[in-house]
């Protein structure tokens, strides 16, 4: 026995650590050396635009509209993580529930996975849109009797069309993720809820949800953070006034000149410090989930 | 931990080393190609892979460069050629980054340009130089006195872009359901109003909107002919308010009120396809024509000219700083402006666009052959088009009037 | 409770066939049976987690209540102790205030007082499974129902934590299905045991009757009882017709009442006045026990466990020795 | 007694199906504009139907087969690195204690937590001085920044189902280090594998931005030849690509619900779904 705790399985052993090392430096070098070097791109001085300040970039986006900017970008994201969190858990439910009669109900909820963001906003915008197929079936069941008729969905004043193309894309992503932890979950607890008297649907809020509240909560947060930085929804489904932040920062990254890119990029990195601040509070909701016994494994 | 602060040192040292290195200036692969004649040139290319960058969204133009150019390419001077589909602002920004990088052999060779992004491309020392003089076939049939070819939105070529074609500003309508089209800014002005809902444009910096919102400002303008001359803010801060008064009183019966706007030509397109517009437009005379060919367009669409006419322009080809084969580059320009491979551009199986040759030039028999193509039911003829030109002004006025639209129109 | 010609089919496949089950008020009724013998599934099924397929359950008042506690605590990770407790007050509807104090007196019958705070994962094996048990308890259940409640605890913990479900439910008076394959629990707790064999309730008894007269050899041999033989291999040792049942065909014989001779038969020891019988054997195995020794021995070809008490003298392996029978000590069964 | 469970209310299976169908209409009118070139309101099918952008998708200049293939070899390579850095490093942290172990998670997994545009800002600037690698390499390493924390996270979990029992039996009976991954948690991790390799395989098909990046544009996969019809609008070539994209998709769902099929076959899998599945055979009893 003594042989097997000296040079047998590495557990708490030293060597056993390098494994990670590959995988870190891959990171550290591309994704956050990414970063960084943006950051430093973002304070380079534009001589030539006439902006010696270092912080120029910065300088400049503090004003009313890019406020209100930040303030339209967060919010859809907000929207979209949250409308898609609630409703990719009901159906995740109703699909641990009922996946064995409806398994083409799960392969339904799974098409979306596959499809780029760019193509999904392309697919909604073709039924969504004014002289969309919706309302070329509403015409059709004498709902509405002109294309002026019917909503605005696409290009609105509200963002309906891109909370739509999101929750398309992230509502099967949400489902995914927390899919097979809802089955296990459920198998886990429902009959001892059962036997405490509890109905399915006190099972799920007392017992299902709190227990999955941190990987749920987790899947939410990656939506948040992924449409607050994406372009393409946003750049193909927002009215032209919208404001959001990556089709601002794209526009100045591509359309006026190689001095206007830290400028760009600030913008970028704005919402990716608001992404940052926001996983430092989850982070630390996390910690404080994990010590009160809400996991899985 | 302390292992991995170390990597991040290394790793930074390494950037910032890598950013000190750019400053210095490099030599151009290309020059040579410069200095050489053309038959060193030809010889060179023969066997090499050219590069093609240029905008892919059309079916057409896509398939006259596969179909007809690559091939024969191919057979008569053994060059290969890939068509990559890019957007010009993305090729220009790519080269704009390797040359901060100082990366000396890149990976376009020929480059499909003109206005805003020609201009950046060469005040940034992006092209390769002069060499539109090198090509026998710029020679021979290009006009190289007219202000068209010697001036790109105002601002000189000096033969580093060879002129690959020219295209008029023209709208697009169906007649089944306008009768009588407007042939001035205020009789459109009077038409929106007549049918709210019915016309929009792309909003700029778009292109084709940013185009439409220069037809408000010939039309508004005292003296266009001043903004040909060198850049004067002031001479276009006095006039804009009008063109903004324009947009503005229009904005509540376009489509959607004005509170939104298709973000390109191909959303204004789109709607025009379904029907939610009556009307559309575009920097593209056979545009119209063509889509009727392909089905796209209803085939009542027709195309008109403005009165006072309608911005024309001449796009370009470049070659690039660091092109990896300018020998090549240079064999593949000359042949897309022969004879031949232009009259094929202006089929409307094709293309079907205007060619960038001086048609005085050509020989009496390609001259019939030019006469006799079919430019498509929509497109109006040569005359009327070449009778209703405007010419295109500097880019820095584009590009003030593309963000004067956001703040004064967009945003009201 | 009562329990009339249940059936339980999963999957077309049948579990339990017919069983009739009665369950008075205040009882241990511990249920026996090899694994995959149906245990589970009937408790499930009385607690209404399975359909019965056919059968009815009826209660003495018209309708009762159960309560089941797993093997494994199955505590709600995310909730303390008091919250786990509470739980089953709290689907009810019972108002917060309410449920808590409810839970906290409670407390003190599990042994708990101090732990209300607690998460599961704070918690020993033991602890976990009282607040399992008191979560049940506190719904008041007609009848718990017990699926080998501490078969996943050490001996020790297991014997203490028995000693206190059974003194609890004497006060509390509730009765309890107990699901066991411990025989030491089983006796040490029930007022009636069940074998139940293949999905099949076999035989229903006092402990002592199920040790004395078990029904058939199958469940002889779950009980694992010593020194089974058939009626014939007795009539052969005891040379001479035997005065038993005929229905009654094999028998059993508890290693303590057998006693072990060495060396040449005398008669002078054997003067009781009983009908005994001699076997001659030989020692194959001696095993020290807490008693004296546990020696098995063969004889002929038939194998026999002797219990001697007191560690006097220690017979040798392969030691010739006889075995001595008393008739009256076997226990008859029926095959 | 405890409430037998209810099937659902209306209202959910009103839900569920609404949304379904939410998912699934807007494929309805992408398979018909593939056959057509003009169809205007209010007309709910085309009166003229037309095979032409099928035809052009398979001609010279459509590219579909060059699209597939590239797309094809960078998610491949995507995913060799995926395994090869992201398999080590899942062990490491389910089965290792370690100081800074939340930080360097955390790196891991930050792509999924931080907008990565600003990054691939930064990057674009830097490829360009790894031009000497090869394109499918330097896109592949592009997207295996965007795909690594989701492998990684994947594996990860199986690993933390899996335990250490096993590896702690086959240490005991002499097995050495390699010998344990490949004989004991290789087949244990198969079907988390399976589910990484998916969704890596998945998202790298479409990328759009950190391929055109990283290869300068020359990369062409189909997001990279569909993203200039999409822009363009030519709702019937961007139907017929659309559709075209789907193929290798449905391919990999096929392909990964066969391997799943024929792996918990051959043994007992720690995923959800079959632990449920276990469970309710313990329960069967």
């Amino acid at each position: 026995m003594w042989r097997i705790n000296k040079k047998g399985y590495q557990i708490n052993n030293y060597k056993g650590l390098l494994g990670i090392l590959p995988a870190l430096l891959f990171m550290l070098i591309f994704f956050i050396g990414g970063l960084f070097h943006s950051l430093t791109l973002s304070l380079e001085r534009q001589p030539l635009a006439g902006q010696e300040n270092r912080f120029w970039a910065y300088k400049e986006l503090m004003n009313q509209s890019f406020l209100h900017s930040i303030m339209v970008t967060v919010g859809i994201a907000a929207a979209v993580a949250i409308l898609s969190g609630i409703s990719g858990l009901l159906a995740a439910l109703f699909l641990a529930e009922r996946s064995r009669k409806w398994k083409w109900l799960q392969i339904i909820f799974q098409l979306p996975i596959g499809i780029p963001h760019l193509l999904s906003a392309y697919l909604l915008m073709q039924v969504f849109m004014q002289s969309g197929w919706y309302s070329r079936l509403a015409f059709r069941l004498g709902l509405v009797d002109s294309m002026e008729t019917f909503p605005v969905l696409i290009h609105d004043d509200w963002g309906i069309g891109i909370i739509l193309a999101y929750m398309w894309k992230e509502v099967p992503f949400i489902v995914l993720l927390i899919y097979p932890f809802i089955v296990k979950l459920i198998a886990d607890w429902k009959e001892t809820a059962e036997v405490l008297g509890g109905s399915f649907s006190q099972t799920v809020r007392l017992v299902i949800v709190p227990i999955l509240l941190p990987m749920w909560v987790g899947g939410m947060w990656v939506v948040f953070a992924f449409t607050l930085g994406a372009y393409e929804i946003p750049a193909l489904l927002a009215k032209t006034s919208f404001g959001s932040i990556p089709v601002l920062a794209f526009q100045e990254y591509s359309q006026f000149g190689l001095e206007r890119q830290p400028f760009a990029i600030a913008m970028n990195l704005v919402l990716a410090v608001i992404s940052f601040l926001i996983g430092c509070l989850l982070i630390y909701f996390q910690m404080d989930w994990f010590k009160k016994g809400r996991r899985i494994w | 931990m302390k292992k991995l602060s170390m990597c991040l040192a290394i790793f930074l040292l390494f950037l910032s080393g890598c950013s000190a290195g750019t400053k210095n200036n490099s030599q151009r692969v290309g020059e040579n190609s410069l200095k050489s004649d053309w038959k060193e040139i030809t010889a060179s290319a023969k066997g090499s892979k050219v590069n093609f960058f240029m905008w892919g969204g059309d079916e057409g133009i896509n398939r006259y460069i596969d179909e007809w150019v690559a091939p024969q390419l191919k057979d008569q001077y053994n060059i290969e050629l890939k068509r990559y589909p890019m957007d010009a602002v993305e090729f220009i920004n790519k080269l704009k980054t390797e040359k901060r990088a100082n990366k000396k052999s890149g990976e376009m060779d020929v480059i499909w340009i003109n206005g805003e992004n020609f201009k950046t491309a060469k005040q940034e020392k992006l092209l390769l130089g002069p060499f539109t003089s090198k090509l026998p076939n710029f020679q021979q049939y290009v006009d190289t006195q007219s202000d068209d070819i010697n001036y790109d939105f105002g601002f000189p070529t000096e033969g580093y872009e060879a002129p690959w074609g020219k295209v008029q500003f023209v709208f697009a309508y169906d007649s089944n359901k306008i009768s009588n089209p407007p042939k001035s800014i205020d009789e459109l002005q009077a038409w929106v109003k007549q049918n709210p809902g019915k016309f929009t444009y792309p909003a700029p910096p778009d292109f084709t909107g940013s185009a439409f919102i220069r037809h408000v400002l010939h039309e508004k303008s005292k003296d266009y002919n001043a903004y040909l001359s060198k850049y004067d803010e002031a001479l276009l801060k006095g006039e804009a308010d009008q063109v903004w008064n324009v947009l503005n009183e229009m904005k509540p019966s376009l489509w959607r009120e004005g509170k939104s706007y298709p973000q390109s030509l191909s959303q204004l397109e789109q709607l025009y396809k379904n029907g939610e517009v009556w009307m559309t437009m575009g920097y593209d005379e056979a545009n119209a024509s063509n889509l009727i060919k392909t089905g796209e367009f209803p085939a009542s669409t027709k195309t008109f000219v403005l009165d006072k006419g309608t911005l024309s322009n001449t796009h370009f080809l470049g070659i690039p700083y660091n092109a990896p084969n300018p020998d090549g580059a240079m064999t593949l320009i000359n042949f897309l402006l022969s004879p031949s491979t232009q009259m094929k551009k202006m089929e409307i199986e094709y293309w079907g666009e205007n060619m960038s040759l001086s048609v005085e030039r050509l020989s009496d028999k390609d001259r019939d052959i030019v006469e006799s193509i079919d430019r498509g039911s929509a497109t109006i003829s040569q005359e009327e088009l070449s009778s209703h030109r405007i010419p295109e002004i500097g880019a820095e006025y584009v590009q003030w009037l593309e963000r004067g639209w956001m703040e004064n129109v967009a945003n009201k | 409770m009562q329990l009339e010609q249940i059936n339980i089919q999963i999957n077309n496949e049948s579990i339990i066939h017919s069983i009739d089950l009665k369950i008075n008020s205040g009882e241990i009724f511990v249920l026996m049976g090899p694994s995959g013998s149906g245990k589970t599934t009937l408790l499930k099924g009385i607690a209404g987690l399975l359909p019965f397929t056919s059968g009815k359950q009826t209660w003495e008042n018209g309708t009762g209540t159960t309560g089941l506690v797993f093997q494994e605590p199955r505590l709600f990770p995310h909730l303390t102790v008091l919250e786990n407790i509470s739980f089953g007050l709290k689907v009810r509807g019972i108002p917060a205030k309410e449920r808590k104090k409810a839970a906290r007196e409670f407390l003190k019958n599990l042994q708990l007082d101090g732990l209300e705070k607690r998460y599961p994962h704070q918690l020993s094996g033991g602890q976990q499974q009282r607040v399992s048990l008191g979560r049940a308890l506190i719904l008041n259940p007609d009848l718990l129902l017990l699926d080998e409640p501490f078969a996943s605890l050490d001996t020790t913990l297991r014997q203490d934590l028995i000693e206190w479900l059974y003194d609890l439910q004497r006060k509390l008076s509730f009765s309890i299905l107990w699901v066991t394959h411990y025989l030491d629990e089983a006796l040490s707790v029930a007022d009636r045991i069940g074998i139940i064999l293949e999905g099949r309730l076999q035989q229903i008894g006092t402990p002592s009757k199920i040790f004395q007269n078990p029904d058939s050899e199958k469940i002889a041999q779950f009980l694992s009882l010593p020194n089974r033989f058939s009626k014939e291999q007795w009539s052969n040792w005891f040379q001479g017709e035997l005065n038993v049942l005929p229905t009654l065909n094999r028998g059993w014989i508890d290693p303590n009442h057998l006693q072990l001779f060495a060396g040449e038969y005398n008669q002078d020891e054997d003067i009781r006045e009983e009908f005994t019988c001699m076997i001659p054997a030989i020692v194959t195995k001696v095993r020290p026990s807490r008693e004296g020794y546990s020696i098995s021995v063969l004889a002929g070809n038939q194998s026999l466990d002797v219990n001697t008490t007191g560690w006097k003298r220690v017979p040798t392996v392969k030691e010739k020795i006889r075995i001595r029978v008393p008739f009256a000590q076997i226990h008859w069964y029926s095959e | 007694m405890v409430k037998r469970i209810k099937s659902p209310g209306i209202i959910t299976v009103f839900f569920v199906m609404l949304f379904s169908l939410f998912l699934l209409l807007p494929f309805v009118p992408l398979i018909i504009w593939s056959f057509t070139k003009y169809w205007p309101w209010p007309l709910l099918l085309p009166e003229k139907w037309s095979m032409d952008s099928w035809r052009y998708l398979f001609s010279a200049s459509g590219r579909a087969g060059e699209g597939l293939f590239n797309s094809l070899i960078v998610a491949v390579l995507t995913l060799v690195g995926n395994m090869v850095l992201g398999i080590p490093a899942a062990r490491v942290l389910a089965q290792n204690e370690f100081r800074g172990k939340m930080i360097v998670f955390s790196i891991l997994l930050a792509p999924l937590f931080i907008p990565y545009t600003v990054s691939i800002m930064g990057m674009y600037d830097f490829a360009i001085r790894l031009d000497f690698i090869n394109d499918y390499l330097s896109v592949a390493f592009a997207h295996l920044i965007i795909t690594l924390p989701y492998f990684v996270a994947t594996i990860w979990f199986q690993f933390r189902l899996i335990g250490a029992k096993y590896q702690e039996a086959a240490a005991s009976l002499g097995a050495s280090v390699s010998k344990i991954f490949f004989w004991i948690e290789w087949p244990l991790l198969l079907p988390a594998v399976l589910l990484g390799s998916f969704l890596v395989m998945v998202i790298s098909f479409s990328q759009y931005l950190p391929t055109w990046i990283m290869s300068g544009g020359t990369m062409l996969t189909i997001p990279v030849v569909i993203f200039p019809f999409a822009s363009s609008g030519n709702s019937s070539i961007v139907s017929a690509y659309s559709l075209l994209f789907f193929v290798p998709i449905l391919v990999l769902m096929l392909v990964y619900f066969l391997l799943m099929r024929i792996n918990s076959r051959k043994q007992f899998i720690n995923r959800g779904e079959d632990i449920a599945i276990r469970t309710n055979k313990h329960s069967n009893q």
